[in-house]
């Protein structure tokens, strides 16, 4: 079974269909790119699975549950997570306690409990702490932990915005164009980064890339939206050579010249 | 920029500070009307906040010129006193509006409905007021009864918070600005309206006499005693607010404030984290209501309208949302100010008139002047002080206690897996 | 250069502050020298005969507050007030320096606000020079700043404070020369009823502690006689459009429409009403007595009725010189509130002579200025008649009917 | 038997609802261009009420009314209101905002109060030293009213307030779908940066916003001199919050939600105002007219948390 099925997916805003009848399964461990010119659908449908829009029509299930129609920290909570395409870190907060925000879900304390600073409360924020603090080791960034987020540079802001994903101990993490805005070194640093996650980690990981080189080298399954629609499906191989991909990219009469 | 100089600013060397608060005090204690020199005293609170020493000799100095220095010089005029614990009163509310808008960003305009609802409680069943609507005439209560009322006063409050949040907290940003706003204006209405069907309030008559609190059969009524009480409750808000800041939940507010889409895909319920942040701000409020409740003795809907509100979110913003230290300085230079400064000014201003050295048309009369000085000060501190008279900073984690801790022996969370993957991938 | 400006602007902000409170400071410290210095400089140093110093003022300071709201949407009544006191204390400047003694006003702005009131009160109590105070406009604020007097045997009277539970709560301080609620309210709805002859009416009050307060003893009073009831409305201070309340007015067309409240709003009511069609009578309380009620109502201020606690100054010659010699000197209108406020503090102030003199011409306590004050008896102010009881309300406090007619009010008589 | 003044009631409600709309437009254009609740927008109003009667006070005493057609009057009295007015909006936002462009949200707010109070005292001090006090009583243009049968009479007054109010909306509707300029305001709204890409001067536009916003204001606050009667320093604060709560139920940003959402206002008020008491049988009175309208806001909030005409904007994720 599927680990994350989207089933028939259609999502309208007003006269615009941003999503039409979108089916799209996620096996876990894998690595799965959803491409697509601008305008395609692809944010539309990570928001989707995600909780941020409620789909008009279909389900979403993850591990055959259905998961249409929670809250997206109801979601998180259930193991899926994401980071956004322009950036949303939590720009006053140092950099570890970014990360500690992504543990929010696992911590229990309570308002009395924070009040009167039990141990269990003390126990458990110095876990927090430590482990945050290990996730920033973990993506390279520890030396920059007390800096704050919004200071940081731009590629580290990446980094520490999939650390702040990873804090949430999620099963799926959703990257909504990794490496939007790197130079080619970062790109190929980020594109190890993502294969490590999932051969240490045994994450399942979904992507959204613009950058070809990153997504042909990286993913096992591609899925194409144009204009709200699933094109086509495969692997990097497939979809290299399907002639409806190449004509949603570069236009009909490239496909009628190859 | 302007934080380039705060940091090069080493702090004030400690000598300073006592010495100043020497002066001020023995000048206070030799002068009983010098104004300057209490209001040194109460700035060398500041002072301390600045100065160049460890956080536990700050707290000690702090401590001791709260409690020993300013009771002893400042405590046999009570005018002095009645100041020092208006200031209180206002510090303890900027501290919890500050919760709801510093720490969780959600722009409160009704926060006073909190205070009344705790001022109201206290002052209902503390006088005959009760017997109006509860059968037995077992009321008026005596001044005892005072303490358990500041837990009452609390719950109420709370309670109050969730009940206005439930529906409140749907809407947000600027929306949020003016539900809160209609919800304080109804608030007032209605407690000034409510004295019939049922008497309850007792309308815009207001509830008198209150009764002073008592303890072992001392009658404290007097500002000297205040001072104390509001102190005491002050301590406790701000312990709760620093421990509040960096907790869970503390985090969890800021990253509502900061980003509610991520803070969302964080697994934070925007709702419970909001109305956590609301019941809190409004629970100390409602402690504070008590107080206010029996320092007046009397109280009316007039102690509770929109103007309050907008003042104490003046204080928040001036003296640095989110900013512990920056709340209080904010609430109390506001509260010194209008309390204070400006009618000593206009005083001034009116002796020198007696005399004869100027001549203002009554037009002119200086006690007018307050609002204008305040309004003109408060369009320089937004324009020169944007981020606050102290903004707020993120306390900076201890790495190396973080890297001895015990518990990062293993790896925790996620990277757990690591070692099991490995170690699965061995056998 | 940024960096340069914030400092230059922060230390500029910082020196007006300091500037700010240095002023504040020399204020008191230099009202402190006047007096010789020290906290009691009356009891350190000895006066001079009490009859002959002359113009020397060695007898020392002596301040009567005044506390009323000086700022906000009040201020006009709470000036009328001060103004009133203001011109008291300097017409009787020159009889106490004869007797070494230097009078002054201390006025405060209460905003209307409780807190400041109290806090306002505090003050007045901690400054041993204050001798009594002339206030408040808002009962609101004069019930909890009362409590401070109490504690520091601060003589109190009121101009204006017409709520009954003022006086009701044992308080020997507080004293006033206007009619209580209580009174006023009788009588205004008794002559309603006897000497305009209604038989239903419409009672709007502003949701005020004053305008609530009588208002409900009116409609009391109604209930009793019989007179019909159609309405009992409140509406919002300050507002400008009061045609919702007035539709229903009209609607039901009551012979009366009774408001209790203040003329910035009487005015208008009468004058919307008016341009609604209602044609019935319109009365209110003291509320109502002010020049500025017939600016505001325009012509729909002729024949609207109101209750007084003061007598008609004009009706005799000699009050006629006076209200011109008052219009002249301090170059306002004179209000009914700026009379009361003329007399609380002549009240006080012969209280305050009384003191000294049986002080033997040295300053005296405030108990003795308290004692002396609550004597008072039979002393003819300018617009009434003092004499407190036990509680402190003036037994002389008479109810008078006046009617407005176009451009002046005029008096009818006293209220049975 | 209280239906029969349903038709008064209904065209009171709609001249206070008017006055709201026109004052909540201000409060919106500024709104939708800065995200900035604009504190002191009352306040303008409520100068230019002062401006308005000052110059009516003015020309009386010069005699100048005498004669002249009472519309004309009007007329130039709105103009000078409205250029005062005008030039005052453009004034604040050159010294009290544009300078805490940068700065964190709820700073403008503050310098916003502070301006608000200002203004307030400013006024007073002025009135209290020209004419020794400062309820000022405007001179009357329009006496007559118009009898609708039985039904109704609606005072002239009131229905140049009416007329007015909805020429100023169509005017505003037209200045910013048709003009370039508008166009430009259009713009701004929706994305500063990118409309300052497109070579369209953000300031200025910035400028025109709180011309145009602080002369509608100003236009108001005379009608309201001349409808109400009496003014003072601090009509500004009450009819400047029912603006912005009139604004916000319409869906603040949008002109036709202010519009809307103040004629919907002052029915409310009118309505509630009027029948409330007698239908409650005294239990809840007039007294209860905020309740009921703030009341309103928060139910049309809870189902439409836009707005009635605010466009449903998820943020950009």
């Amino acid at each position: 079974m599927a680990l994350l099925e989207a089933k028939n997916l259609t999502k309208r805003f007003g006269g615009l269909v941003a999503n039409q009848d979108v089916s799209i399964s996620i096996e876990k461990g894998s690595i799965t790119a959803v491409i697509g010119p601008n305008g395609a659908g692809k944010t539309t449908f990570f928001n989707m699975i995600t909780g941020f829009y409620e789909p008009d029509e279909g389900e979403i299930l993850l591990n055959g549950k259905s998961i249409k129609g929670l809250r997206p920290d109801q979601i998180a909570s259930r193991g899926i997570t994401r980071t956004f395409q322009n950036i949303r870190l939590f720009k006053e907060m140092t950099a570890l306690e970014n990360v500690m925000v992504g543990v929010h879900s696992r911590l229990s304390a309570g308002l009395l409990g924070i009040l009167f600073n039990t141990k269990r409360v003390r126990v458990e924020e110095e876990k927090a702490r430590v482990e945050a603090y290990q996730l920033l080791e973990y993506v390279g960034i520890a030396h920059i932990a007390n800096e704050a987020a919004g200071s940081l540079p731009y590629g580290l802001q990446r980094r520490l915005e999939i650390a702040r994903a990873m804090a949430t101990n999620p099963e799926i993490i959703l990257l909504d164009e990794p490496a939007a805005g790197m130079n080619p070194r970062e790109t190929v640093e980020m594109t190890d980064f993502i294969r490590k996650l999932k051969r240490e980690l045994d994450l399942t990981i979904i992507l959204i890339e613009h950058d070809m080189k990153l997504v042909m080298g990286l993913s096992e399954y591609i899925h194409v939206l144009d204009y709200g629609r699933k094109i086509a499906e495969g692997t990097p191989e497939q979809i290299r050579n399907n002639p409806n991909v190449i004509e949603a990219y570069l236009g009909k009469s490239a496909s009628e010249v190859s | 920029m302007a934080n380039l100089t705060w940091k090069t600013f080493k702090g004030i060397p400690l000598a300073l500070t006592l010495v100043w608060i020497a002066g001020f005090a023995a000048a206070l204690h030799f002068m009983d009307k010098s104004v300057i020199a209490f209001l040194g005293i109460l700035s060398s609170i500041v002072l301390i906040y600045y100065t160049n020493t460890s956080k536990a000799i700050k707290m000690v100095i702090g401590a001791a010129v709260l409690l020993i220095v300013i009771p002893l010089v400042a405590g046999e005029n009570r005018y002095y006193m009645e100041v020092a614990s208006q200031v209180g009163i206002y510090v303890a509310m900027a501290l919890g509006l500050n919760i709801v808008v510093g720490f969780a960003g959600l722009l409160d305009l009704g926060y006073v409905a909190f205070f009344a609802a705790g001022a109201y409680a206290y002052a209902i069943f503390s006088t005959s007021q009760a017997n109006e609507f509860i059968a037995g005439n077992l009321f008026p209560l005596s001044g005892e009864w005072f303490w358990p009322f500041l837990i009452v006063g609390l719950i109420v409050a709370a309670v109050f918070g969730v009940l206005l949040g439930l529906p409140v907290l749907r809407v947000k940003g600027d929306y949020l600005a003016i539900v809160t706003l209609g919800f304080g204006e109804i608030i007032r209405i209605i407690f000034n309206n409510l004295d019939k069907p049922i008497n309850i309030t007792n309308g815009p008559q207001g509830i008198t006499p209150i009764p002073s609190p008592e303890l072992f059969g001392i009658k404290m009524g007097t500002p000297f005693f205040f001072y104390f009480i509001v102190l005491f409750v002050i301590a406790f808000i701000v312990l709760a607010n620093i421990r509040f800041e960096h907790s869970r939940l503390g985090r969890a507010w800021i990253a509502v404030r900061e980003d509610e889409l991520a803070a969302q895909s964080m697994g934070i319920s925007l709702l419970n984290t909001k109305l956590a942040a609301f019941a809190t701000g409004a629970s100390f409020a409602g402690v504070v209501g008590v107080i206010f409740a029996a320092k007046q003795t009397f109280i009316d809907p007039t102690s509770f309208t929109l103007m309050e509100s907008i003042g104490i979110l003046v204080m928040v913003i001036l003296g640095g949302s989110g900013s512990i230290p920056g709340v209080v300085l904010g609430a109390a230079f506001v509260t010194i100010l209008q309390v204070q400064l400006l009618k000593e000014f206009s005083n001034f201003l009116h002796s020198l008139q007696q005399s004869g050295i100027i001549n203002l048309p009554n037009q002119l009369d200086p006690s007018k002047f307050q609002r204008l000085i305040f309004g003109i000060m408060l369009i320089l501190a937004a324009l020169y002080r944007p981020n606050g008279l102290i903004p707020a900073k993120r306390k900076k984690n201890d790495l190396d206690a973080i890297k001895a801790s015990d518990y990062g022996k293993e790896k925790l969370g996620i990277l757990g897996k690591l070692s099991q993957l490995a170690s699965g991938k061995q056998s | 250069m940024k960096k340069l400006s914030h400092i230059s602007i922060l230390s500029a902000v910082l020196a007006t502050s300091v500037a700010l409170t240095g002023c504040a400071g020399t204020s008191n410290s230099s009202g402190g020298s006047n007096t010789g210095g020290g906290g009691q400089p009356a009891q350190n140093q000895p006066s001079t005969s009490g009859s002959g110093g002359g113009a020397a003022t060695d007898g020392g300071v002596i301040k009567i507050a005044t506390q009323t709201p000086l700022s906000g949407n009040q201020s006009s009544l709470g000036d009328a007030i001060k103004t009133g006191a203001e011109y008291a204390l300097n017409q009787r400047k020159e009889e106490f320096k004869k007797l070494g003694f230097d009078i002054q006003l201390f006025p405060q702005d209460d905003q209307a606000d409780p807190k400041i009131g109290v806090s306002n009160a505090e003050m007045l109590i901690s400054n041993p020079d204050v001798y009594g105070v002339v206030g408040h406009l808002n009962s609101g604020v004069a019930i909890p700043s009362s409590v401070k007097y109490e504690e520091g045997k601060l003589v109190m009277v009121s101009p204006a404070n017409t709520a009954v539970k003022l006086t009701e709560e044992g308080k020997k301080t507080v004293h006033r020369i206007c009619a209580r609620d209580d009174a006023q309210g009788p009588k205004a709805a008794m002559y309603a009823k006897n000497t305009l002859g209604v038989k239903t009416a419409f009672i709007i009050h502003d949701k005020t502690a004053y305008g609530q307060g009588l208002s409900d003893q009116v409609k009391l009073q109604f209930e009793k006689d019989g007179v019909q009831l159609l309405g009992y409305e409140g509406i919002t201070q300050g507002e400008k459009d009061y045609s919702a309340v007035l539709n229903q007015v009209s609607a039901k067309n009551p012979d009366i429409i009774f408001f209790g409240g203040l003329y910035p709003e009487g005015g208008i009511l009468v004058k919307q009403a008016r341009e609604k069609g209602y044609k019935g009578y319109f009365m209110g309380g003291d509320g109502l007595d002010s020049s500025d009620m017939i600016k505001i109502a325009g012509d729909a201020v002729e024949g609207v009725v109101f209750t007084s606690v003061a007598g008609d100054v004009t009706q005799t010659e000699e009050g006629k010189k006076w209200a011109e010699e008052y219009k002249k000197t301090t170059n306002k209108p004179l209000e009914t509130y700026s009379v009361y406020g003329f007399d609380s503090m002549n009240v006080i102030l012969n209280g305050v002579m009384e003191a000294i003199k049986a002080n033997g011409g040295k300053k005296p306590t405030r108990e003795q200025v308290l004692e002396a004050v609550h004597k008072t008896k039979d002393f003819q102010g300018q617009f009434t008649k003092v004499t407190f009881d036990e509680k402190g309300d003036n037994t002389n406090a008479d109810v008078f009917i006046y009617k407005y007619d176009k451009d002046k009010s005029t008096f009818v008589g006293k209220a049975e | 038997m209280m239906l029969n003044i349903l038709p008064q009631v209904l065209v009171d409600g709609l001249t206070l609802g008017f006055m709201y709309a026109v004052v909540a437009l201000g409060y919106t254009m500024v709104y939708g261009i800065l995200e900035f609740i604009n504190f002191a927008h009352g306040e303008i109003f409520m100068v230019g009420a002062f401006v308005g009667t000052e110059v009516l006070l003015i020309s009386d005493s010069l005699g100048a009314l005498e004669g002249m057609n009472p519309f004309v009057a009007l007329f130039l009295t709105l103009i000078i209101a409205m250029v005062l007015t005008g030039a005052l909006g453009v004034g604040i936002e050159r010294v009290a905002y544009r300078p805490l462009r940068g700065a964190p949200r709820l700073v403008p707010l503050i310098s916003a109060i502070g301006v608000s109070f200002l203004l307030q005292d400013l006024v007073r001090f002025t009135e209290a030293l020209a004419r020794n006090e400062f309820y000022l009583n405007s001179p009357t243009l329009f006496t007559g009213s118009i009898s609708l049968g039985s039904i109704a009479t609606i005072p002239t007054k009131g229905l140049i307030v009416i007329v007015l109010a909805i020429v100023m909306m169509i005017s505003l509707t037209l200045f910013i779908n048709k003009t370039k300029w508008g166009i430009a305001m259009r713009a701004v709204a929706q994305d500063q940066s990118t409309a300052s890409l497109m070579t369209i001067n953000v300031d200025k536009v910035i400028m025109l916003t709180f011309l145009i916003g602080s002369s509608l204001g100003g236009a108001t606050g005379v009608l309201f001199a001349q409808n109400y009667g009496t003014i003072d320093p601090y009509i500004g604060f009450i009819l400047g919050l029912k603006a912005f709560t009139a604004a916000v139920l319409g869906g603040i940003g949008n002109l036709r939600g202010a519009m809307v959402g103040g004629v919907l206002l002052g029915l409310l008020e009118s309505l509630s105002g009027a029948f409330m008491g007698p239908l409650t049988n005294g239990a809840f009175g007039a007294e209860y007219k905020d309740v009921f309208a703030f009341s309103i806001l928060i139910l049309v909030l809870l189902f439409k948390p836009e707005g009635l005409f605010g466009e449903a904007v998820k943020e950009k994720v």
